[in-house]
């Protein structure tokens, strides 16, 4: 995949050190426009941490992350999600006094510039309004638009999560674990929503649960204490020995 | 949700106001008293009340044939609390005259509103010059800084005193003491080496006593107001100054009757100048402070305690005069110009300033009957306020 | 000059006395307890209670405003304090005015508004030459008490079992109870001794700063420079920090005194502008 | 509160930024006490003037999660501002308009607030109570050193403003400065209501939610925080400016600790977070003190630290937030019957 044209992602030995540990080691890595890239690896792999650093949520000790073959090292998570890279996190981080459709505009206004207007009551720009709306329909939460976010069940908050990161119309989206922790009967609207995604959007989707990674991702690379242990398509990850050993196997056990 | 808090708050409202409800009787005369009950200016509050008090217990309530009422508000101490107080006191309570005002803040923040409604407010305590000039209907009992400060500075300056260091709060009576002493000090040829301030929230003095001692004066000269001054004596003496050979005199305020005994023998012998003294020997003081210290157990009369009892009689000797009529231009006219023997000895008001003219006593801290207290050796009869023209 | 250098070191340590309790505290539950001057004003009270009515002898009252103010601090923080660690810090200060206040209209109501003096007894009275410093003999025996228990509440939170309990739970409480470390124990008895610590220190102060009730509102403001300027993750910095303070607010006093009221808390806001977590926290961090 | 057809998503955004029936009520109240409490006037006003700097407070703490020690700051640069304008400008007119020191009360404090706004980004709520607390003491001994200028401890003196409009001067009985009082609270307040239910309001709650999901969806976190702290500090200074010109004086104890913790207590007690809670906490908290103090006007401390203390432990969300847990409660029990 390094011989894809124009990535629209990049990072150059991305290192993250926390004291004596290091979480992230060495990482090179591009993703090319409209990809489906998932990142897996063993628990404590780094994975988390590296989306961290690509979202900005904790500075690089060394190393650089482009985007659009721009230098965003020094970003700001404020000014990385507003040149088009958005995440959901891992943990929901909602609002759960607000309803989702007032979420969802919280985003559509940033996105917009209208959250600056102060005087106008909120609804007022009813093109917005519909926009959330329509968002919330496309991911099945519409019967919930004006319920409290607190009180949805945990995968329509996972949806919610998703919803909020979709809003700000990302080029990159940085999906942390969407389906952790969700029930399996609720399984499958997330699945279908990670499946529904724009085509030009690029993903990196973080997923412990390899069915989703199977059935979603067509490239793949390996995490292994913090450094890129092996990088390919689904069927050579598939097929690697190494990776089985590594990291198949270890699921294997703990699945059996 | 927001109909049925503000019904609360209504209701409430209501059954607070039951309590200052105004109940107007044609016979009764009211007079408001707005002291510093609660904070760090509580004490002078409560004596200013018990001194009030106390003149009405022994001279009973009714005069030229009307019920007097005392109503007394506590003003925390906060200057548009005050306000509030007189103007609420005067629409409300339709009250004849206000009195109190523990300080000079408190006493300017009521100008205004007593001359907009024409109220003879009474001043048992601040100390500023320049209250009186601010409304026509202000009265002063008490004393004025100036009024205290330059008999002190006189005798000093005649004992023998070249230098002088001058310490006091930051704000106006401290200010006026500081200048009216620079003033007569200077005037009889001594020389004022530097005057210090220190913040009237001011818990630690020892900087600027330091200061003060390393300066090497003959005199050192005081003035905080009265809660105060116990904090600063036993500093002053705690650092040595009269060890260093440095005359520590001060206005009455740091030698407070109340305080007096708290502070220790460590200031007998430290001298004063002040317009009253417990141990002042006239038969009426005699009487005021036994009648005062039954009334009130622990506390002994100071000089605020008998500005209560000189600001009820003012009114009351008013009110005689005008036969009752409760106009406040008159109630002021016929305080002008009075005269009468307080427990502090006689005092006037000044028929041009309606400031108080009094005698002021130099007094030495000396021990009697187990008590200590500032006995009078030598006074300066009937001062004016040096400061009004 | 030396003189004035000794007069703030006197003054820094009583913060010092006054204030380590509030900072332990703060660091070992990040609780905010503004009350703290209450548990001085209660030791400062005990003294003149117990010199001025009952004619006790002032060496008598340290150790007893010592006890009095930890007994009250332990009966306080079991029966309402605790209830508030899970709260937000809002809830806290609040909480805490609202003590202060109640402490305020009790003392108020049991002792009077004047403001209470202390008489020393001859022997701490009077004025020594050192080292060519003319000093207080009080101020010398404040120094004294102050510096031993500097010492002695090192030797302790570095060298004992107890102490090092407590550094663990100070640095992470989480993980210390993951060790199987009492927290809650160690809490309530830290908050004893702290409290304690501060009746001492109000006992010790009541010659110097006159007891009323204002007191624990007046002295709010000078713990809480004292915390943001030391930090609280050890007691090195807040010793630092006072003895800074003390040293800053009577310099600043003797040589500027038009100004010297602004020293302290410009030293405050500075610090905080400049290193938000202390000025004494990564030193003393190792 | 009563959902509107759902498919209608902005008609039901619109819908609850509507003026209710007991807000309506609730300023009519507020204007009826002119009536029905004729002798309390000043007493009224000066709940105006508090709860209008309450609700400031709750801009930012109930809408930004701002916590803050030192609006007093704010609030008696404003009653300084106002009262020097009056001051100085006795006699010439336009300087002693008090509609004019309103607007500088507010300037000048807004200026202040945005300067000091950046000390409040950083930090933990800790060091946001102590930095706010600092600059409030600061401001104090500004205010008492500058004698020149601010009169130092005895205040500004004798603040005369020119009639309000040139026609309503301000009377014994507090009846223009009711009016006053009540017509400039009411005319912030609605601003300060536009603003909370604006988009930029919705980003605030963002903000005070979740600070790291707000920077993640792109939004300027602290850009923000600077803004509404100094709207706040704005609206705090008018409301010092309204006390100023309605006592006609300034005193240092306008900036005072008390000040400031006074106001925050009296945002907790009524609620915060919901706008209202600042005036109804105001009226509550001046209500009580007037009880308990004609009670026991030296202890009434204690009763305040009591409730207090109480508020704390078993209230949440203060007056307000208990009448909508009570009705929520009275709702389930309509249901389950």
């Amino acid at each position: 995949m390094s011989e894809a044209p124009k990535p629209v992602l990049e990072t150059r030995a991305l290192r993250k050190a926390f004291g004596g540990i290091t979480a992230t080691d060495n990482v090179t890595f591009s993703l090319p426009p409209g990809a489906r890239h998932a990142l897996i690896g063993p628990n404590g792999a780094g994975k988390t941490t590296f989306v961290n650093l690509l979202s900005g949520v904790l500075p690089a000790t060394s190393g650089e992350i482009y985007l659009n073959g721009v230098n965003i090292t020094n970003w700001s998570v404020r000014d990385r999600a507003r040149a088009g890279l958005a995440r959901t996190f891992q943990i929901n981080q909602l609002y759960a006094d607000l309803s989702p459709l007032e979420t969802i505009l919280i985003a559509i206004n940033e996105r917009e510039n209208a959250a600056t207007s102060w005087f106008r009551p909120l609804g007022s720009r009813s093109d917005l309004v519909d926009e959330a709306a329509a968002l919330l329909v496309r991911l099945n939460l519409a019967d919930v638009m004006q319920a409290r976010v607190g009180s949805l069940a945990y995968g329509r908050q996972r949806l919610l999560e998703m919803a909020i990161a979709l809003a700000s119309k990302p080029q990159v989206l940085l999906l942390d674990e969407p389906a952790a922790g969700v029930p399996e009967g609720e399984r499958d609207q997330i699945l279908d929503v990670v499946a529904a995604l724009p085509a030009d959007v690029s993903l990196i989707l973080i997923e412990h649960d390899m069915d989703l990674v199977f059935r979603f991702a067509k490239t793949i690379s390996v995490l292994v204490n913090g450094a890129l242990f092996v990088e390919g398509t689904r069927d050579e990850i598939a097929r690697d020995p190494r990776v089985r050993q590594v990291y198949l196997g270890e699921e294997e056990i703990a699945h059996g | 949700m927001i109909f049925k808090s503000i019904l609360a708050g209504a209701v409430g409202l209501a059954a607070g106001l039951q309590f200052t409800a105004p109940a107007l009787s044609q016979e009764t005369v009211k007079v408001g008293l707005i002291a510093t009950l609660t904070g760090p200016q509580a004490a002078s509050g409560r004596q200013k009340v018990a001194g009030a008090r106390l003149y009405m217990q022994l001279n009973g309530n009714m005069v030229a044939g009307k019920k007097i009422e005392l109503i007394v508000k506590d003003d925390t101490g906060v200057a548009d609390v005050t306000r509030r107080h007189a103007q609420e006191l005067i629409v409300n309570d339709k009250v004849a005259a206000i009195a109190g005002f523990s300080l000079t803040p408190l006493a300017l923040a009521v100008a205004p509103v007593i001359t907009q409604s024409k109220t003879p407010a009474i001043i048992m305590t601040a100390g500023t010059s320049v209250i009186t000039e601010r409304s026509p209907y202000f009265v002063r009992v008490s004393f004025t800084l100036p009024q205290q400060s330059v008999p002190i500075a006189e005798w000093a300056a005649k004992n023998g005193a070249k230098t002088a260091v001058s310490l006091v709060s930051d704000y106006g009576p401290g200010i006026d003491a500081q200048n009216a002493f620079k003033m007569r000090f200077e005037e009889q040829g001594g020389k004022v080496l530097e005057q210090l301030k220190a913040p009237l929230a001011n818990p630690e003095f020892s900087p600027f006593l330091q200061r003060a001692k390393d300066l090497k004066p003959d005199a050192l000269f005081l003035f905080v107001p009265a809660p105060t001054a116990g904090a600063l004596m036993k500093q002053v003496i705690d650092r040595g100054l009269t060890e260093a050979n440095i005359k520590v005199i001060g206005t009455g305020d740091i030698t407070d009757d109340d305080q007096l005994n708290g502070i220790g023998d460590s200031v007998l012998g430290l001298i004063t100048s002040h317009f009253y003294s417990a141990a002042h020997g006239s038969a009426l003081n005699q009487k005021f402070v036994a009648e005062f210290k039954k009334a009130n157990p622990g506390m002994r009369p100071n000089f605020i305690g008998v500005g209560g009892w000189d600001g009820m009689h003012a009114f009351y000797e008013a009110l005689k005069k005008t036969s009752g009529d409760t106009d406040g231009t008159k109630l002021v006219d016929a305080m002008k110009g009075a005269t009468w023997e307080s427990p502090r000895g006689m005092m006037t008001i000044d028929p041009e300033t309606r400031d108080v003219i009094q005698d002021v006593y130099i007094r030495k801290v000396e021990k009697k009957d187990g008590e200590l207290y500032n006995i009078e050796f030598d006074v300066v009869k009937q001062v004016k306020d040096p400061m009004h023209k | 000059m030396l003189t004035i250098l000794f007069d703030g070191v006197a003054y820094g340590m009583l913060l010092f006395v006054l204030a380590v309790g509030l900072c332990v505290t703060l660091g070992l539950m990040n609780f905010i307890n503004l009350a703290h001057g209450a548990f001085a004003m209660a030791g400062g009270y005990l003294t003149v209670v117990m010199m001025n009515r009952m004619g006790l002898s002032f060496y008598w009252c340290l150790p007893a405003a010592f006890l009095f103010s930890a007994v009250l601090g332990v009966v306080l923080e079991r029966a309402l304090y605790r209830r508030l660690y899970d709260k937000t810090h809002l809830d806290q200060v609040l909480f805490s005015i609202g003590l202060i206040f109640m402490a305020m209209a009790t003392v108020d109501y049991a002792m009077g508004a004047s403001p209470q003096i202390v008489n020393l007894p001859p022997s701490l009275n009077g004025r020594i030459e050192i080292l060519g410093a003319n000093v207080g003999v009080y101020r010398l025996f404040v120094i004294a008490i102050c510096g031993l228990l500097t010492i002695g509440l090192q030797f302790v939170i570095a060298k004992t079992r107890f102490g090092s309990r407590l550094r663990a739970s100070v640095d992470d409480g989480r993980v210390a109870r993951g060790l199987g470390i009492d927290v809650t124990g160690i809490f309530a008895l830290t908050f004893a001794v702290g409290s304690g610590l501060a009746g001492l220190g109000g006992a010790l102060g009541a010659p110097i700063l006159s007891m009323d009730p204002s007191f624990p509102l007046k002295y709010m403001i000078f713990f809480l420079i004292v915390i943001s300027i030391g930090g609280t993750t050890t007691i090195t910095g807040p010793f630092f920090a006072s003895i800074l303070l003390g040293v800053a607010d009577v310099a600043g006093k003797y040589f500027v005194p038009a100004i010297g009221g602004f020293i302290i808390y410009t030293i405050m806001v500075a610090v905080l502008i400049f290193r938000p977590q202390g000025l004494f926290t990564r030193s003393a961090k190792r | 509160m009563i959902p509107e057809s759902p498919n209608k998503p902005a008609g039901w955004l619109l819908g609850r930024t509507r003026w209710r029936w007991y807000e309506l009520a609730f300023w009519a109240a507020a204007a009826s006490s002119f009536f029905i409490f004729p002798s309390k006037l000043m007493l009224i006003s000066e709940i105006f003037i508090l709860g209008l700097l309450a609700v400031s407070i709750d801009l930012t703490l109930g809408f930004a999660g701002l916590v803050t020690l030192g609006q007093g700051a704010f609030f008696g640069v404003g009653a300084y501002a106002a009262g020097l304008m009056a001051q100085y400008g006795a006699g010439t007119a336009p300087f002693a308009d008090p509609l004019l020191g309103l607007l500088v009360a507010g300037f000048v404090a807004g200026a202040l607030g945005f300067v000091t706004s950046f000390l409040v980004l950083r930090g933990s709520d800790l060091t946001r109570l102590m930095v706010t607390l600092g600059v409030a003491l600061i401001v104090e001994e500004i205010v008492t050193q500058a004698k020149d200028i601010t009169g130092g401890s005895d205040g500004l003196q004798g603040v005369m403003s020119s009639p309000v409009l040139g026609v309503w001067s301000f009377d014994l009985y507090g009846k223009t400065a009711f009016w006053y009082a009540l017509i400039v609270t009411f005319v912030c307040f609605w601003f300060c209501r536009r603003l909370v239910n604006s988009s930029f309001g919705l980003s605030l709650l963002a903000i005070k939610g979740n600070p790291l999901r707000a920077r993640a969806i792109g939004m300027p976190v602290n850009t923000r925080l600077v803004a509404i702290y100094t709207i706040a500090a704005a609206i705090s200074g008018m409301s010092g400016g309204l006390l100023t010109q309605t006592t006609q004086f300034a005193s240092p104890d306008m900036v005072a600790f008390h000040r400031s913790a006074d106001a925050l207590l009296i945002l907790v007690f009524g609620g915060s977070g919901f706008l209202y809670g600042g005036l109804v906490g105001a009226v509550a908290f001046r209500v009580m003190q007037d009880f308990i103090g004609n009670i026991t006007p030296q202890y009434w401390l204690f009763w305040v630290g009591l409730v207090l203390v109480l508020l704390v432990l078993f209230v949440r969300g203060g007056i307000i937030g208990m009448l909508i847990a009570l009705r929520e409660r009275l709702l389930r029990k309509g249901e389950g019957s």
